[in-house]
């Protein structure tokens, strides 16, 4: 068996093992995409339903969307999918460390996008007063693009935990015995330096739009995050730390499948978008 | 062991002969006559009759093809069945796998009988949606709509009087009031969740949907008295949620109109009369939950009891009227029932302006008689579980007694 | 090339590193923690057969309630509340947590058996499916422990329809037990078919093409794929509904603009597909059992899968027919009833197929056959029942009457649970390596037989006589009363009947006259398996040369018997037999469902008293499952081998990896 | 696990990788591009059905170009196209349908 490690290529798009030669868990992965498209159909139709045929005196989108975030936030979710395309390629051609950093950014893609989400929510409820539960717009609104970001962060997650599945240590190599702790660890780092940056970040939006001037906007942005900013730095300095090399991992292209299947996920929560922002978004300004 | 299968046969077959004599010979289980009030089969309109017809054309075409294939199944089983312990290891049969026409055939065989129930089906559909264009402009129109668990009925072209200067659409409840001959085009609303307005002899249900802008035609051939149910659950007390149509020849039905548009009528006084008997109430008397609200006598011929309804009471006592009408004020009944000319304005519960010339109270569920009556206001929620007037009393803290009720139902028999 | 090596499967961890504790797998091979951890599709599938059972007693427990209440007018047995109660709950129970569990059993122990796989695709997927499934039967029944006042079980019907489900007419937290178990039950059947479908497709031994699948594994794969394309629409319905009751949203709020009927859109896209749902999976086992017992191969086998995929397909353009009365307009009342009418044709050809395979043949009336061929009289009239609700028109006077109530029990009954009920009798000897009598099995079907057309027959004549379905009484006037007593001693009579079946399944289990293998003379691959089949299933992955398998290998069994020992040195030079390892994870993800589903629905959501309770236990069950998954996920998928002595005993070797 | 099945697949779909890196550039470039036209798009003077047909299309432009070169459709066996289109096909139908179904004038909610 080691010595078939050696023979190098594999066929990633034919898996002799299975009867049909396509990977199991690609194969569970697209029919677990088909079942998805239902799920979004429901969502989808009901929005439409709602919108097309909507209640005397409800909310006028048009007052409350607005087109250039989501753009930006669509423009960003393409850009994160191409770099998981770049990470399937990588990985399969054994190339762990671009595989890696192309992870890293698609990660960070991805939290763009969701950072995009939740400032666009609270700028709804707050200057807009849409809430879930003062009209039916909002509440299919919010159900149906939350249904989505919920999906995107759980993308994020499993991409995280693939990348940190990337440091695991190969046997032999004397990591191995201390791995789960550091996996543990690992894990708990990135999601805080996630979520950190997330919340830094947007502290920073508020300020530059609350605050009159620039000057104004970084005095209140430090004061108020001050601590968070420290903390987001102490965790990418953990980052790097537990990025370090350690001898020989056991990620390598057999683990290709992983990140494709993978990748398929987040393309199609990418998609999705695509369908969403034409039909929740675009139409709505025609 | 296995010699006991053919007597077990012998026993069921025994045993089934039996049950097949006891039921003919009528221990009254004779459970396919549908004759019954709410009979589908025994159909009173033009719209329930289409429906039977494309019914009795579905019947047929599948009892035909039940007995063919049934027929060529049975024998199938009865023909090659292993009799013999040496049947049961000869050889295998040939190992046949299949005959492509045999198939067709058959697959054309079933579309051909799905086109014969198509046909009529589809004619159904446009004749039974909406009153026929000769039709529409004799049509009157009515709309229904469903509280949990009651109905209310709107006669939107009538208008009826509440004070010399004021009117408003009549309104009745649980009984529907139609004429006979002329299609009725029913808006069927709720304003809760969702019920179903049904009345088989008449026609198929429709369901009242919040939100929802439903209706449905019925057209009532001859005079009479039907039995109507919410079909759709609802809550509860969806089993009583029930009410009745009445159909009446026009002149019937313009003199019942003319009532209904009039005022709640004024028990004229009179002098007092020692001699006379005042109603008697039995002394309350307490029901089974479930206890049966309609009498024997009411079944023999409901239409007929319904014209004796709309008559005053004989023997009424004025003072208790007056009494009761008083007591229906102040002990918040007002709140949710109106009774147009006298007090009240709610709209929770239903009107009772002409409450007396119904037969039935409580959505068809007690006939309409001082007993029930009593025992209803006694106290609502023993007779329909969860009801709203049952949580008035809770709310509004009605107590009443025994005098109070007679009084009470003195007044609300009175409002013919 | 080493082809077997060179699957993902085996290879991705191929240093293992030294597991830390934590990791350890288990091992034991008996208790109850074995049955925690267990990851073999045959224990999974006696899990799903014992759960579905059990419930079955506990449906067929509440169905005698409401035929007893229901058996003299005016009765007062029960109250209003509680035969809401009762229905609704038997409705669920029987199709969510009976026949669908029932089924569930079939495709996991018969499926990889008959397809020559050694486990399915996903093993501990498929422990976590059945533990989640446990998890939404427990929320669903939680109620009838907790105080009726503000708790207790569902009583919105099997459909829920809005707006009775919400907070305003329903305020008990009944409907969230109803929410939540039905969405915990829906996310346990798209994994368990997720992971069927790729397990048909994927792990099929070499030479069984899909055109030479048995029917049962068409059949699983349908209703795989109709579960994983049906439950979504209902999961996102019930999201809706949950949104409408806790957080105050518009979806079904007719005063916020809301249209209640979206909701029954929603439920039937998913409902109707659910119909067949139960009705394909024993329409599989009936296609096993009539070949076996008719002793020749099925008529017309690409046309019975054709059909089946086409009833699967035609499913999901005709959920209106159980919307007739709401108003839909003519042209779209008019277009459900006609594809409705469609799918009468494909049900129609498996029909006349099972007949052709009887004809010509040498029919053997064992058991399981009575039950098959009662299956097939039973659905016969059903299905020409289900036609005469498609004519709408006509369907105006049945729907919601108690003519849809025999309608739906003639199918489910006659159709789902004969062929439930004939697949145990089939494959119990291959299960226990017992055969049960066949005069005891005998008797029990003619008296469910007979009880069942005694309830439900009569009950077509009381729907077109105008009772409607779910009331709880009915007054004495309407000429009810014969059909429902007859109806009632039917109901005893089938309840008896059940009775009769399960006691002889226990004698039998313990007691049972013990048999060789493939005591039927069956055709498929699973009757090749000594009887219980090992926890390998198979010495060898057999090569599959003809449709029914099993029944080539019988007449060529030399040539069969060459060919294995070829097989087995092949694959004993890879390794051996592969197994994966037994794991925690998938129960303890489950139970971390359980606990935050119960915390969000059976916690007030506003004002304060049980709000930090609520939160703790939600974030609680919420961590529980991400550790369940998160150590499932690390864990690794690799599995351990087995070497075999001549007798088929696994020789100990706890170190063998890989 | 089963036992191989078919012959192990020739090696050919390296020819691939050279140049997969420079297709998925040209493909993200190419869906950002129709994005920026997309919203361009709605705020054109042309008719309302013009404008709806061309967002369609252009989306469903681009999740072609995304499910078949970024999620490999085109270089993997077909069956997996079918599996996904089974369920796209579903969802868009049914979604399709159901509008229809609301639209017609019967199904209208009540006016207010
Ligand atoms: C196992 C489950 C199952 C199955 C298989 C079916 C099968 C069918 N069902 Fe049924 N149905 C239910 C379970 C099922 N149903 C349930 C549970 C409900 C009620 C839900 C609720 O309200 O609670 C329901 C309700 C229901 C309704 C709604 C009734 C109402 O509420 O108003 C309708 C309406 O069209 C319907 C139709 C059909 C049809 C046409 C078929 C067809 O598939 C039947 C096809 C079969 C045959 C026709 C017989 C064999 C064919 C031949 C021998 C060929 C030749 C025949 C002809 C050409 C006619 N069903
Ligand atoms: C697969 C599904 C399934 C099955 C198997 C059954 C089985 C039975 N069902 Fe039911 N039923 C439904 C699915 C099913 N049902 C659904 C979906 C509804 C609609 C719910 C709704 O409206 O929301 C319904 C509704 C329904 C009603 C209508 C209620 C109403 O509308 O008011 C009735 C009434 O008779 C009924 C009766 C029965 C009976 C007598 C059985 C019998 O077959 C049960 C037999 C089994 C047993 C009896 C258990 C085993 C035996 C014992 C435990 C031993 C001893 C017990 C005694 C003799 C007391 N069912
Ligand atoms: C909280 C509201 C409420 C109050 C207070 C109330 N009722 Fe009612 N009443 C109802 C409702 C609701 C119904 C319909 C109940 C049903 O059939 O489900 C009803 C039904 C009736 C009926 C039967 C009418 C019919 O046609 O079916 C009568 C009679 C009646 N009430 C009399 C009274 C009297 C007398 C009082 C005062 C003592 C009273 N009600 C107080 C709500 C109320
Ligand atoms: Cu109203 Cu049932
Ligand atoms: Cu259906």
């Amino acid at each position: 068996m080691s010595s078939h490690a050696a023979s190098a290529t594999i066929d990633h798009h034919h898996d002799p093992s299975t009867s049909t030669g396509i990977p199991n868990k690609k194969l569970l992965l697209w029919a677990f995409l088909a079942s998805d498209c239902m799920f979004f159909g429901a969502l989808i139709s009901t929005h439409l339903i709602y919108r097309l045929h909507p209640p005397a005196g409800g909310l006028d989108p048009k007052l409350i969307f607005s087109p250039e975030l989501t753009s930006f936030s669509t423009f960003i979710l393409l850009m994160s999918s191409l770099m998981m395309a770049l990470a399937v390629t990588a990985i399969q051609k054994g190339n762990v460390k671009s595989c890696r950093w192309s992870l890293l950014t698609t990660i960070f893609f991805g939290m763009i996008f969701l950072g995009c989400q939740v400032y666009e929510f609270s700028h709804f409820v707050h200057e807009r007063h849409m809430l879930i539960n003062n009209s039916l717009l909002g509440s299919t609104f919010y159900t149906l693009t939350g249904t989505h970001g919920t999906h995107v962060a759980i993308g994020v997650l499993w991409l995280s935990l693939m990348y940190v599945r990337s440091f695991k240590p190969a046997a032999g190599n004397p990591w191995a015995r201390s791995w789960l702790s550091h996996n543990l660890l690992h894990v708990v780092t990135l999601l805080l330096a996630l979520l950190l940056t997330l919340k830094v970040v947007l502290g920073l939006v508020h300020a530059l739009q609350t605050e009159p001037t620039a000057g104004a906007a970084l005095g209140h942005f430090f004061g108020t995050e001050f601590i968070f900013l420290a903390a987001a730095l102490v965790t990418y300095g953990g980052l790097i730390w537990f990025a370090r090399p350690r001898g020989p991992v056991a990620f390598s292209e057999f683990n290709a499948i992983d990140v494709e299947s993978m990748g398929l996920y987040w393309h199609f929560v990418d998609i999705v978008w695509i369908v969403i922002f034409t039909a929740v978004y675009l139409l709505e300004y025609l | 062991m296995l010699k006991l299968l053919p007597n077990f046969a012998r026993w069921s077959r025994a045993a089934a002969a039996l049950t097949c004599m006891a039921t003919l010979t009528g221990c009254d289980l004779n459970f396919w006559r549908m004759d019954g009030h709410q009979s589908t089969m025994v159909v009173e309109g033009p719209v329930a009759q289409e429906q039977l017809n494309l019914f009795i054309v579905t019947v047929w075409v599948t009892l035909v093809i039940f007995i063919i294939v049934g027929g060529v199944f049975a024998y199938a089983t009865w023909k090659f069945r292993a009799r013999t312990e040496a049947d049961e290891h000869a050889e295998p049969p040939p190992q046949g796998h299949g005959n492509p026409l045999v198939e067709l055939g058959l697959i054309g065989g079933s579309v051909l009988a799905l086109v014969i129930i198509a046909i009529p089906t589809l004619k159904a559909i446009w004749f039974t949606y909406d009153v026929p264009a000769a039709e529409k402009a004799n049509a009157y129109e009515i709309t229904a709509t469903g509280y949990q668990w009651w109905f209310r009925f709107e006669y939107l072209t009538e208008q009826a009087t509440v004070d010399a200067s004021v009117k408003t659409p009549l309104v009745t409840s649980n009984e529907l009031v139609i004429p006979v001959g002329r299609p009725i085009r029913i808006n069927v609303r709720t304003v809760d969740v969702i019920h179903s307005f049904w009345v088989p002899k008449l026609a198929g249900k429709v369901d009242m949907i919040p939100n929802r802008a439903n209706f449905l035609w019925l057209k009532a051939d001859k005079p009479g008295y039907y039995w109507g149910q919410c079909a759709e659950y609802c809550g509860d007390s969806h089993a009583v949620m029930r009410f009745r149509v009445v159909a009446l020849g026009p002149r019937e039905f313009n003199d019942w109109l003319d009532q209904q548009l009039q005022t709640a009528r004024n028990v004229a006084p009179r002098p007092a009369d020692a001699n006379r008997p005042r109603p008697q109430f039995a002394s309350l008397r307490s029901f089974r939950t479930n206890e049966t609200g309609i009498t024997e006598r009411f079944e023999v011929d409901p239409l007929a009891s319904w014209q004796q309804k709309q008559a005053p009471e004989k023997g009424e006592d004025a003072e208790l009227v007056a009494t009761g009408k008083q007591l229906f004020s102040t002990k918040a009944c007002i709140s949710c029932h109106t009774v147009r000319g006298h007090a009240g304005a709610g709209v929770a519960g239903p009107d009772l302006t002409h409450v007396g010339a119904r037969t039935t109270i409580a959505a068809g569920l007690l006939e309409n008689n001082h007993e029930q009556l009593q025992r209803w206001i006694h106290n609502p929620g023993a007779v329909k579980p969860g009801n709203k007037m049952a949580k008035g009393y809770v709310d509004n803290k009605i107590t009443l007694t025994a005098a109070d009720e007679a009084a009470l139902v003195a007044y609300l028999e009175s409002l013919k | 090339m080493d082809a077997l090596a060179k699957s993902a499967f085996l290879t991705k961890d191929e240093h293992v590193p030294t597991q830390p504790k934590l990791l350890t797998h288990p091992t034991t091979k008996g208790g109850l923690m074995s049955w925690l951890t267990t990851v073999d599709h045959k224990r999974i599938g006696f899990l799903y057969g014992i759960s579905g059972l059990f419930f079955l007693l506990v449906g067929g427990f509440e169905a005698m309630l409401i035929r007893l209440q229901l058996m003299v007018p005016n009765n007062d047995l029960l109250t209003a509340q509680q035969y809401n109660t009762m229905f609704t709950m038997h409705g669920t129970t029987m199709i969510f947590l009976a026949v669908m569990p029932m089924s569930a059993a079939f495709f996991n122990f018969i499926m990889p058996l008959q397809i020559g796989a050694r486990d399915v695709a996903f093993p501990r997927l498929n422990a976590f499916s059945f533990w989640v499934f446990l998890a939404g039967a427990i929320i669903l029944n939680i109620g009838w422990f907790l105080p009726q006042a503000t708790h207790g079980a569902p009583d919105g019907g099997w459909f829920g329809y809005a707006p009775l489900t919400s907070k305003q007419f329903i305020p008990k937290h009944s409907i969230d037990y109803w929410i939540m178990g039905l969405q915990l039950l829906g996310v346990a059947s798209i994994a368990a078919s997720l992971n069927f479908i790729v397990t048909i497709i994927n792990m099929r031994a070499p030479g069984l093409t899909m055109m030479r699948l048995p029917v049962f594994v068409w059949m699983t794969l349908i209703t795989s794929f109709l579960l994983v394309l049906s439950f979504p629409f209902i999961a996102i319905a019930l999201v809706e509904v949950m949104m409408d009751r806790q957080f105050g949203t518009f979806f079904f709020e007719a005063s916020g603009g809301g249209m209640p009927i979206l909701w029954q859109h929603l439920f039937w896209v998913f409902g109707h597909p659910e119909v067949y749902i139960l009705i394909l999976p024993p329409m599989g086992i009936v296609s096993e059992i009539l070949p076996t017992f008719a002793r020749k191969p099925l008529f017309g086998y690409p046309i019975v899968v054709f059909s089946g995929a086409c009833i699967g397909f035609l499913g999901f353009a005709v959920w209106s027919h159980h919307m007739f009365t709401t108003g839909l307009g003519t042209i779209a009342t008019a277009a459900f009833a006609l594809m409705t009418m469609t799918i009468a044709v494909p049900t129609g050809v498996k029909i006349f197929n099972w007949i052709g395979t009887l004809w010509n043949g040498n029919l053997q009336m064992r058991t399981p056959m009575m039950f098959a061929l009662g299956f097939v009289w039973m659905f016969m009239i059903g299905g020409f029942s289900g036609i005469m609700h498609s004519a709408a028109p006509a369907d105006a006077q049945q729907q919601d009457s108690y003519f849809v109530v025999a309608h739906f029990h003639y199918v489910l009954i006659g159709g789902s649970l004969f062929g439930i009920l004939s697949g145990i009798h089939y494959w119990f000897p291959l299960m226990f390596g017992r055969k049960v009598s066949e005069v005891w099995g005998k008797l029990s079907f003619w008296v469910i037989f007979i009880g069942f057309n005694v309830t439900f027959f009569p009950m077509h004549f009381l729907g077109l006589n105008g009772m409607p379905r779910r009331t709880f009484t009915y007054d004495s006037n309407l000429g009810w009363n014969a059909a429902n007593y007859i109806a009632t001693i039917g109901a005893l009579t089938l309840g008896l009947g059940i009775f009769i079946y399960f006691v002889v399944m226990v004698y039998t289990y313990f007691k049972g006259e013990r048999v060789g293998r493939d005591i039927w003379d069956a055709r498929t691959l699973e009757w090749s398996l000594p009887n219980p089949p090992p926890e390998y299933n198979f010495r060898v992955i057999p090569i599959v040369h003809d449709r029914d398998a099993f029944w080539y290998e019988k007449h060529h069994v030399e040539e069969i018997a060459k060919e294995k020992i070829e097989l087995e040195k092949v694959e004993s030079a890879h390794g051996g037999i592969h197994m994966p390892f037994a794991s925690i994870w998938p129960f303890v993800a489950g139970m971390g469902l359980l606990i935050g589903g119960l915390a969000v629905s059976a916690l007030d959501s506003n004002p304060a008293p049980g709000m930090h309770l609520k939160l703790g236990l939600s974030i609680l069950g919420g961590v529980v499952m991400v550790i369940g998954i998160y150590f499932w996920s690390i864990e690794g998928n690799e599995g351990y081998h087995l070497h075999l002595d001549a007798d088929g005993n696994p020789i100990e070797d706890p170190h063998a990896k890989h | 696990m089963s036992a191989p099945t078919s012959s192990v697949a020739a090696h050919d779909s390296h020819d691939h990788d050279v140049s997969k890196f420079q297709i998925y550039i040209q493909i993200a470039m190419l869906l950002a591009v129709i994005t920026g036209i997309e919203i361009v798009c709605v705020y054109v003077p042309f008719a309302k059905w013009i404008i709806v047909t061309t967002l369609v299309v252009f989306s469903v432009v681009k999740f072609m170009f995304v499910i078949f070169y970024f999620m490999h459709l085109r270089w993997d066996k077909p069956f997996c196209t079918i599996l996904f289109f089974i369920g796209l096909t579903l969802a868009c139908g049914t979604v399709w349908a159901l509008l229809q179904l609301f639209s017609a004038e019967a199904s209208l909610p009540l006016p207010t």
